[in-house]
């Protein structure tokens, strides 16, 4: 039994750590902020050349054929970044095709979501849910409806969908027809916006149902949680050992001290959750949709609790735009409510648990 | 106890009332923009001005109206419930400047300031949190030389409200660098076209600019600009920061109210799990703690009024208020994200209520920091109220 | 407009807390503490004497005509010493009959019970419904079914039973063939039992429904919680500055300087809600019903905080019997359940908000 | 990652299941008073002795049964999924004093004290905890003189299990009055048959006496009991205090388990406004949350375990642990009373469930109160594993 990644991995991420400290920081990410459409293609391209979208993927499919774990902790410090990358988004719509994906499927759109040359999102609001209806139509199948807010919708030029085929909900893939409203996110180091569909072609991907694929999304966003809550504790940490206020750092008062205890408390369990629904996920283990809901309702609430610690210990200087404080706390805010927030997954666990 | 209004209230009541009636537009929505805000509050006080609302806690000597204590609660109640603006450009004059030169100034002072202040012709911002002094309000640096018949004031402020648009500045600042911390701080008043002046807007957290950061480079201030005495600045401080918690305590309470009910009616219109977040076990639970919550606050603001009608001061609630309600609003807000689901994720005119739960959520935190934060509030409870031991010196025993 | 009691009500207040400092010393609660149908009848007698059972009942029913405002001063002071008397059951009862009674009935039944002579308990478990049957019978009514906890069953002779009629829930008053079960309470210093009628006669008070009366019952609980937190809070900050560990009193460490602030802003709203709770009953304000349901949710949920934080302080002192910590701890946690918890009345609210 | 057990590890499963299946009464219920525990214990850990499960994490040239890290979890794993007692009148034998003889024992001490702890014929207890060396166990007070070839002990202990009952004492003592406050430390090992020894039961919170107080009158204690060198004591205490969480972390989370299987069952049977507690809005949450809190403390353990076999000792992970868990079950005993309902108002054989969690509830602030609490694991974490600067004096710098 060994319940942790093994030193390659750490190695993996700390060498990602780096290369976003370089290559992506505040400075960075602040060019995208004012801008509603705005992403990071530079970085992009550097992260499709360091082969980091097709991670997760086989490498027969293009991609480097290592397990979704590795991807987590990549999503960990993606979200330390608070990258302004679809990176989330476009991997959970690509592991959807794997899992949901015929042969044939996979081989059509998986290499290029691989390379990162093309970018896909997952349409969905909540992990058990269609959110636009398909139709029959001809050979083949049309979406009709419209839902939103989709995370990096205003990116994505591939679309996988939850959608109601008539019997249940699955997964469809659309690529054409997609229109696609952004909108200003709360979390301004993204896009996201309304997709609507009026008649667009697409195509079932053959396993049906919305799970396993749907939990992987959980997992994924639990993932970038967790490293956005250790870059909060870090900073909150820093700051307390030089910010002097009655000439004593701050962090050297009990008050902050307990708090910053508190704060990490939340990071390890919340950790230690986000591991293991991403090695559920991963394996397909019996009490993956248990773990992902465990993880999810656990992360958005006790993480959002660590963010705004970490704001009321910062003070006056984290209510500034300047300081990237808020950047975090957004992110953080977002992906609580992003594929159903603690409420939800908690229902879910009743209901799995057969309260 | 007794909860009931007399006929002479409640004759007030209605005249506030019928003047609101009269001069609020009845499609009146909160401006959402600060531009538009202050735009909007420079027409709206000067009104409430020339009606003779604007100084109506001042006394009739110095051109107020003089109200009890509740009439001031009455105006503020109706106000708020008829979701009037409250007072924004102005508040500094009103509240904060007005009340410390009337108190600390010379007569001179008192009857060069305050008459402009009550028309409107002089706005006021006032000069107090430093980068290295926030919680720590004694340690301002910013300093205010004296050289024969003037001060030369240099060093940066910070949280300064108003500062782009105000005609004058409550200044704190170090007039003695050889003084104890809070013994060396005098209070200035300082025009703000002199020269050497240099407001900059600091765009906070939720992207608007109401604030500013202001410099001071070799600015001129004649000394009979000085408030009062030198080197009494800490003293005079406690007043401005006593003033700022006025009794406006009740008339928040029903503007947290305004907000509760917009909470509640997003809840009955956002379908969480397939029902509307008012039938959710986790949201029905919690609205109804936050309504219970914003109750008590009304209660506790009962309680703080009779302590200040009878010893002219609050009690025990009145020290906890502060920590009590800004939690609160903390929880109320957050709540409110929590409510209009995955519209959390967006911001400004795409969200829901054209994202005023986001801007609430994030302005929350200004409750819990800005003027004496949570841990500060903790720290005084505990020590002044329940008498606990200092431990830790985290301010001078001096401060009031 | 005032809101708070009058000097002369605290000074009633403080006489009371000496009278029971005197005579209601922890070494006299402890007394009856292993004893589940003890209680003290000397203590009884003396309150008897200072008129304190008949403080709220008018001067022609043989109490002393005050409001029941400064009965809840008293129920503090009795919580805060928590005094083993059947008073706030037998105040609750009376209040019912005063309220819910005809004339006839109040001048029966309440002049023995101002007196102390009687004592009588409230038959209810929650504010809002009939917990036995009654039927008619003869000239009379019966009463059958059985219930329970009730508080102080053991030592009433009189009950004022929530029954069902048929049509609704009202009000009935049984004074013989009832069987009282005596069981082993949470709270030690107080008695409780069930309560069995199986065809015990009974009179209906002649208003029907179980509100104003029940409303009494809410209002009364927490009065009595907010004496006993501040008793907690006094010993707890009072112990925190004798108590020395690393050579300093543990009240001059932050951590446990804010954790009293936290207890101090917890009873302060508490305290507040009572009032108001208080008052409304006694006038039966138009937001009765709402102000009692938020003052018993907020006090069951802060004033339990408040006591386990006063625990925790005390550290392993607190978990010794012989400290008297765990007896307001027992009272506060049995309050929390009487009549309706904070779960039950924010339902309450819920339903009265319109939500 | 990979949470498969090997094929040696699960055959050693089926060993300790089959074991079990044949030694535990099938009706075995937890014996509800302590003495009753007592008694029940005494022959049940004979049992486990005698085939060898005593001392399974003992070397197995003392004894012991030498099992992997592994097959020790396996081992508590599964007495905890049988609702098999746990260790507990040789607790302190096993996993305390026998641990501590042994690394900081004579090679005479060793082969005098072990066995027979192995063996139970020795009971022992821990002589720690004073009325004034709670959370500052350095300033153990209770004094051991040496003279010529004994010492001569006063003082007193608090909190200790077993007095009255144990053979053996494990006695921390200040042996040097001059030294600073953690230097002047030793450990005796003392017989409790001992002349001037009182061991006086201390009824707890819950009602039951399971701890004593101990009082030491001119007690004789022969030189070579003194435990490894003069002055080590507080090094010592640090090993001792470091066995007390093992690795039974995860028998924990599964006893824990239990209490939540239970408190869902009460929950289904237990009506509130009408609905079972399962589907009321308040309750059906707080269990998910529950729940949710209970897979992530097994979460947390996997990577404990994972940590302790890479590294020979817990990560981050575990240094939040006991703060984590120690919450978690005080919440989830709380539940417990509320999901009661009006039951929490009874105790004992009237309560619900024979009050159980009326007795969990109180016995949970043992978890956060003992064996440093949470104040001080929070002092430790954030000064040791986040590194803040001290601020206060709260504990000796040496302490492990």
């Amino acid at each position: 039994m060994e319940f942790d990644f093994t030193p390659e991995q750490y190695t993996l991420r700390d060498e990602a750590r780096r290369f976003l400290e370089a290559q992506c920081p505040p400075s960075h990410v602040r060019e995208f902020i004012d801008d509603e459409t705005g992403w990071s293609r530079d970085l992009w391209k550097r992260m499709a050349d360091l082969g980091w979208m097709g991670l997760a993927f086989p490498e027969d499919l293009g991609g480097l054929g290592q397990s979704f774990g590795d991807v987590t902790l990549l999503l960990g410090e993606l979200g330390r970044a608070v990258a302004p990358v679809p990176f989330l988004a476009s991997l959970c719509a690509g592991q959807v095709v794997f899992r949901h994906g015929s042969v044939e499927q996979q081989r059509r759109w998986l290499p290029s979501v691989a390379s990162g040359e093309r970018i896909a999102t997952i349409v969905i609001v909540t992990p058990d849910a269609a959110v636009v209806n398909a139709s029959a139509s001809g050979d083949g199948w049309v979406l009709k409806g419209e839902t939103g807010p989709i995370l990096d919708a205003p990116a994505a030029d591939m679309f996988v969908v939850a959608a109601h085929d008539g019997e249940g909900a699955r997964w469809f893939v659309a690529e054409e027809g997609v229109r696609v409203t952004p909108q200003l996110g709360f979390d301004r180091t993204r896009t996201i916006g309304r997709v609507a569909f009026d008649g667009a072609a697409a195509e079932p991907l053959s396993v049906g149902g919305l799970e396993p694929g749907s939990r992987v999304a959980v997992a994924a966003v639990c993932a970038e949680m967790v490293g956005v809550a250790q870059k909060i504790l870090d900073t909150t940490v820093e700051y307390s050992k030089v910010r002097e206020q009655f000439g004593r750092p701050i962090g050297s008062f009990q008050a902050i001290k307990h708090k910053c205890a508190e704060m990490l408390t939340e990071l390890e369990a919340s950790r230690s959750a986000a591991f293991y629904a991403g090695w559920s996920v991963d394996g397909d283990a019996d009490d993956a949709a248990l773990a992902v809901a465990v993880a999810k309702s656990y992360c958005s609430e006790a993480l959002a609790h660590l963010a705004g610690e970490g704001v009321q210990i910062h003070g006056g200087i984290a209510f500034t735009w300047e300081h990237d404080m808020h950047l975090y706390l957004r992110r953080i805010k977002s992906d609580e409510a992003l594929f159903g927030d603690a409420a939800f997954h908690r229902e879910r666990i009743a209901r799995l648990a057969g309260l | 106890m007794e909860l009931a209004f007399t006929a002479e209230e409640n004759a007030f009541r209605e005249e506030v009332r019928a003047w609101i009636k009269e001069n609020l537009p009845p499609d009146f929505k909160e401006p959402r923009s600060f531009e538009e805000r202050l735009a909007f509050s420079r027409a709206w006080e000067k009104k409430l001005s020339a009606s003779g609302w604007a100084g109506i806690a001042w006394p009739k000597e110095y051109g107020g109206r003089g109200a009890t204590l509740m009439e001031q609660i009455i105006f503020h109640e109706e106000m708020a419930r008829a979701r009037a603006p409250q007072i924004f450009i102005n508040f500094v004059g009103i509240n904060l400047a007005g009340p410390t030169i009337r108190i600390h100034g010379t007569e001179e002072q008192r009857k060069r300031y305050l008459p402009p202040i009550l028309s409107m012709e002089e706005i006021w911002c006032q000069g107090f949190s430093e980068p290295n002094a926030g919680s720590d309000l004694a340690n301002v640096q910013t300093r205010a030389d004296l050289r024969d018949d003037h001060f030369v004031v240099n060093g940066q402020k910070i949280w300064t409200s108003f500062a782009h648009v105000a005609d004058w500045c409550l200044l704190l600042c170090r007039t003695d660098q050889s003084a104890a911390k809070h013994k060396g701080l005098s209070y200035l008043l300082v025009d703000m076209k002199s020269p050497g002046i240099d407001p900059r807007p600091l765009k906070q957290i939720t992207g608007e600019a109401e604030f500013n950061e202001v410099f001071f480079t070799d600015c001129v201030v004649p000394r009979e600009n000085l408030l009062g005495e030198l080197g009494m600045g800490w003293t005079y401080a406690n007043t401005t920061l006593s003033h700022e918690r006025g009794p406006a305590f009740l008339a928040h309470q029903i503007r947290y109210r305004n907000t509760l009910l917009d909470l509640v009616s997003a809840a009955k219109t956002t379908l969480h799990d397939g029902v509307p977040a008012t039938e959710h076990p986790a949201y029905r639970q919690k609205l109804a703690a936050a309504y219970a919550e914003l109750e008590i606050m009304r209660y506790l603001g009962l309680r703080m009024v009779t302590s200040i009608m009878r010893n002219g001061r609050p009690g025990t609630e009145g020290s906890v208020s502060k920590l009590y309600w800004s939690h609160m609003v903390r929880r109320m807000q957050e709540l409110g994200l929590g409510v209009t689901g995955a519209s959390a994720m967006l911001d400004g005119e795409d969200a829901a209520n054209h994202g005023s739960w986001q801007r609430g959520y994030m302005m929350s935190f200004a409750q819990t920091i800005a003027a004496g934060s949570s841990e500060i509030q903790k720290n005084i409870i505990s020590e002044r109220v329940l008498g606990m031991p200092r431990g830790e010196v985290w301010a001078p025993k001096e401060r009031v």
